[in-house]
């Protein structure tokens, strides 16, 4: 086991992965000379030159299409956007060109292209830098969307991204990137599509992702001291495909469930397992599953005014309180 | 160029000319549904743009598609079939008029969203060049895409990079129902590419294959000596409305009957005839051959069904 | 009252808002001297002139932004999105600009702009030119979005559109333009945010908007004289703000929902809709709640494979019949 | 120019570089958050573009964006304040420093999206001219966003519809760490917009604020007169890194201090000398003039509070 940040986790899995395949380029604004606005792609240019990894003007569409034109002739792009709030001006390259042309091409081609985006919000960067997408990812049928919340996972997840021969938005979380955890010395890929259980638990499930499993944990360690009450944490890893059959295997053991999501709520992922959740496991549920969300409004910049958009684990506790009492 | 070089030329004129003439026939009574886009009058330019290319270079393009696959090698019933929206369909009747695509050829596909395929056509140039080959990549678009913000970003780049692109401008005055002069500021497409992005840009004559084919010859040698990118703006004309369902009625008779004189095939054959003994049988005999070819297309795509509805999963993505 | 089609509809709404205020103005791709890719705005360069109804370039995000732009300075501009899968290249300036101005300006300024985007399946279109995007804009604080079903709202609805200060996502469905009904003589613009009841039921609710209520209607109608179930049809109209409490309302009577929404399930309006009901009737529901969506894939082109992709009458008869067997 | 207006100049110059040192004050101390981008080193270009500027025309820009905020005649106190967060702040801390806006004074808005503003500017242009107005639109962005499609899009439309802007690109040489070279085929970023958007095209010196104001008339005039835009290429440096958190160490110190050499404070102290009766007092009374100011802006900043937490839901939508 090693000890490392989440940033250095994702700067590992993407040394790993360039080592094992001259196919992985990297590339997007300011990721080689400057090494990334986030450092997570410190070193690489260094390390493999400026062939496989280059820095490109301002034009988040035009890095989307060049990653999926280099994938559809044989490379395994892995480009980043500097945050997930461009993927706006990018998001007809990503869901009506990249997520929909093996299919509308009849399965003739293969787009193994790896999207990075830091996304979230908490850094008063206010509304047009603030936005989380996962909701747009997770919709669209062609692409998978992962979004790891522990340092083993901005590892292993990554890893699985690169690999594979599918479309991959990956998400991370400008508030982990300084978290500390451990990982193995031989990282295996994960499994995109399989959720993890953080913690065990018999009273009610919390489950959530990114950032937001760590409100989650805290309030399932809340829960526990001051109320008794023991709450299940699972961590949905990958937000496309997404791991229907674990999550309704918690909540029907546990028969409550809340989940904790940071953008606003409509036709957003927590829906979607509230949905899911009725369609699998209806009878089982001794209250109905509710959602603890982003504030619906774009995100202000005072500090405070941010922070009470942003679910933390005292709202989620409450929420919990509620469906108990 | 050689009497074979150019009977093969009228050949293909006569292919994506009578395969387009078939697609309204069969929209026409039904068999093909959604948007059908034609590439009448426009030949020249695709087939001059193709003329140098070699097998492996990558070609990619707009809706207006049917030609780029015909003149890649492709095979009219198997494109039949896809108008069709059959099984057999080259891609499976999933894509359709818009979306043809054949990897075995390199083209790599015909896209619906104006612009969208010019980032994409440099990406298949950056792979090209970071293997160390010497492929190439044609990219054919029309006059509207040059007001689509993903254009500018993906020549931007290319220039760049120095990727071995050729940027193919099928500009043929319209976009839908709107005239160049109404939607660019700049009526120079060549001039509007060639100065804001530094590269060399060319403007050819779209409904003469002579002019195309050496224009884009330059362009080709020079991509793939690793010079990069350059444009082509070539000035032609479709002579049917945008799509099937477009009577094009904001072009007046005149506009279109001055184009239609300048068709490029009868141009070609009297060329060909200029230069050598060419009997008309000759040309019969060709149109013959295309007759009977798209006949046979047709009863392929007639013969063909859609893909059971439980394969509609199917192709989404790789296991 | 007149009888007209719902293109008719939306053309006259748009000349009597144009008549009534001279800050209404038209532009957009071929929507002037062509009258429109579907004809909705036939004959308004005629009556307007070239200063109030113009075309545009192929540049969807500068016709957005164009909108937005003139709406801070005074104008109340109507663009046209050819279709709304061309929304996707404009995604930043509606989502990321339009949006959130208002908001991130504290209030100084007032947005009344009013996209309309003809969308949806069913012609064949494959993958690119068959999206639904009302999800997107159903998450967007900041935004409205507004689907008439019936030709009479498509007149009031439009109405109310333009004449809200608001930012308005005014979605079309390509297949009700020929769709023939009623109108009033002096229509009185719609209130954004109300549902209506399309018809009444006992068993059962549908849930749908844009063209799936004509599914539920049909649905209903078979229902009652096949099996005598007796269904209700509770059309959305509105998607943002959505009408909650009518929802909720009509499924505390019935005890039983089915939501139809014409795309793919994930993060949808559907979804929302079950979270929603679990939220405020969950003790209500005598059943689960369920989604009859479009298929999780890209739309393909050939014909029946479409169809398939798209639910029908029959398949809301077969989820009800699930659900009360 | 009359000494008075130069005396005016030197005061603008001093109040948004001090502006700019104290907000780096305060973001170093903690009391500003999120991204705060300053101006330093290019106040002659927004000063000398909109010193012909009538009260009623319109100025918008980028997320670089204080010094348009103060040269519209804003207060430097509601200004802190939002960088604050504060209630009393511009736009009641919900923009914070990318998004300052002040509608009385037609200053609509920074924007924290590359090119964004660039089709809202048009929009706003599309406006005046449509209630047949005379007023002008002022478009600040950088270098970086001659990169980004919508800004293409944007001029071309503009010019297309002769709509009355004037683009004012402040090419300081980078976007975060990447030079213009690195990210435009076309270097000159005037030829870029002129070739392809048919529009006028100077290149100003940015660091001097008689050229930038000289060019500047004429572009505003060309506009208020209806003859369409047209487009400055400021060239210009920012002495900061690119926002407080970027320590800018991708530009050599030599390189810096070429840029600083070229100051365009002394430059005016000195130009206002050459031709008027100045003694020093007259400058360190406008100093000090802008340090209390700015003392006093700090003051109502620190003074002030967030919104209250009850008041998160306003402001979203109108009634
Ligand atoms: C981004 C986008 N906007 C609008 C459309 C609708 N549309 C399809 S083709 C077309 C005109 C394109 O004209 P041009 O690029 O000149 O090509 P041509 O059809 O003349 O070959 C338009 C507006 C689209 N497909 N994509
Ligand atoms: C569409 C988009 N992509 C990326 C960014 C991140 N970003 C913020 S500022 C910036 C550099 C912009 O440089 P330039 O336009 O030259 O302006 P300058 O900061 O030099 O004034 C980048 C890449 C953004 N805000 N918007
Ligand atoms: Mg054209
Ligand atoms: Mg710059």
């Amino acid at each position: 086991m090693s000890h490392m940040t989440y940033r250095e986790a994702l700067n590992l899995a993407l040394r790993e992965e360039m080592e094992r395949d001259p196919a992985v380029i990297v590339f997007g604004e300011d990721v080689a000379e400057y090494e990334g606005s986030f450092k997570v792609t410190r070193g690489l240019l260094k390390q493999f030159g400026p062939s496989r990894v280059f820095d490109t003007p301002i034009s988040e569409a035009a890095i989307v299409g060049l990653a999926t034109g280099a994938a559809m002739a044989g490379l395994r792009p892995v480009p980043e956007l500097m945050t997930v709030n461009f993927a706006f001006v990018a998001m007809d390259q990503i869901c009506n060109h990249l997520a929909v042309m093996r299919y509308m091409f009849g399965g003739q081609v293969a787009l193994p292209v790896t999207i990075r985006m830091p996304g979230g919000g908490g850094h008063q960067l206010a509304a047009q830098h603030s936005h989380s997408l996962e909701h747009v990812f997770a919709h669209t049928p062609g692409l998978k969307a992962v979004y790891p919340a522990t340092v083993a996972d901005a590892r292993a997840l990554l890893k699985a991204a690169v690999r594979d021969d599918n479309p991959v938005v990956f998400l991370e979380h400008e508030g982990l990137y300084g978290l500390k955890g451990e990982v193995p010395e031989e990282a295996e890929p994960a499994t995109i599509g399989e959720a993890a259980v953080l913690r065990r638990g018999r009273d009610v499930s919390l489950v959530a992702y990114g950032a937001m499993t760590q409100a989650a944990l805290a309030a399932a360690g809340a829960l526990e001291k001051e109320d008794g009450v023991s709450a299940e944490v699972v961590d949905l890893r990958s937000l496309r495909p997404w791991d229907r059959d674990l999550v309704a295997e918690s909540v029907a053991g546990t028969h409550r469930a809340v989940i904790v999501e940071e953008p606003p709520p409509v036709c957003g992922v927590g829906a979607e397992v509230v949905a899911t959740l009725c369609e699998m496991v209806f009878d089982r549920l001794d209250a109905p599953p509710v959602r603890v969300s982003g504030a619906d409004v774009p995100m202000p910049y005072a500090r405070e005014l941010e922070q009470s958009c942003i679910p933390h684990a005292a709202d989620v506790v409450a929420a919990v309180r509620r469906m108990m009492g | 160029m050689k009497k074979d070089d150019l009977l093969r030329v009228y050949y293909l004129m006569r292919l994506v000319r009578g395969f387009e003439t078939r697609a309204a026939e069969q929209y026409t009574r039904g068999r093909i549904g959604g948007f059908c886009h034609l590439y009448s009058g426009e030949e020249a330019v695709a087939i001059g743009a193709l003329w140098h290319l070699r097998k492996d270079d990558y070609v990619i393009g707009s809706y207006r598609d049917h030609a780029y696959y015909l003149l890649r090698g492709g095979d009219p019933g198997r494109a039949m079939a896809e108008l069709f929206g059959h099984a057999d369909g080259i891609c499976k009747g999933k894509g359709g008029s818009m979306h043809f695509f054949d990897r075995t050829l390199h083209f790599y596909g015909g896209y619906a969203i104006v612009g969208g395929m010019c980032p994409i056509a440099a990406g298949m140039a950056l792979a090209a060049r970071t293997r160390g080959e010497d492929r190439v990549v044609l990219c054919f678009f029309g006059d509207g895409a040059t007001n689509q913000g993903v254009y500018h970003e993906a020549l931007n780049m290319a220039s760049l990079l120095k990727l071995p692109v050729v940027w193919v401008c099928e500009n043929n005055l319209y976009a839908i129902g709107t005239s160049v002069q109404r939607s660019s500021a700049q009526e120079s497409l060549s001039r509007k590419a060639g100065e804001a992005y530094n590269m060399p840009a060319w403007v050819a004559d779209g409904m003469d294959f002579f002019k195309m084919q050496s224009v884009a010859e330059r362009a080709i040698k020079r991509a793939r000596a690793g010079e990069g990118p350059s444009f082509i703006e070539a000035r032609c004309y479709r002579y049917q409305g945008h799509s099937m369902s477009d009577p094009g009625t904001y072009r007046g008779k005149q506009e279109i009957e001055h184009w239609r004189k300048r068709d490029p095939i009868p141009k070609l054959k009297a060329a060909i005839r200029g230069d050598f003994d060419a009997p008309e049988a000759e040309f019969e005999a060709i149109d013959r051959r295309v007759r009977e070819e798209l006949d046979r297309a047709v009863a392929t795509a007639e013969a063909g069904r859609e893909l059971p509805r439980e394969r509609l999963y199917e192709d989404l993505y790789v296991d």
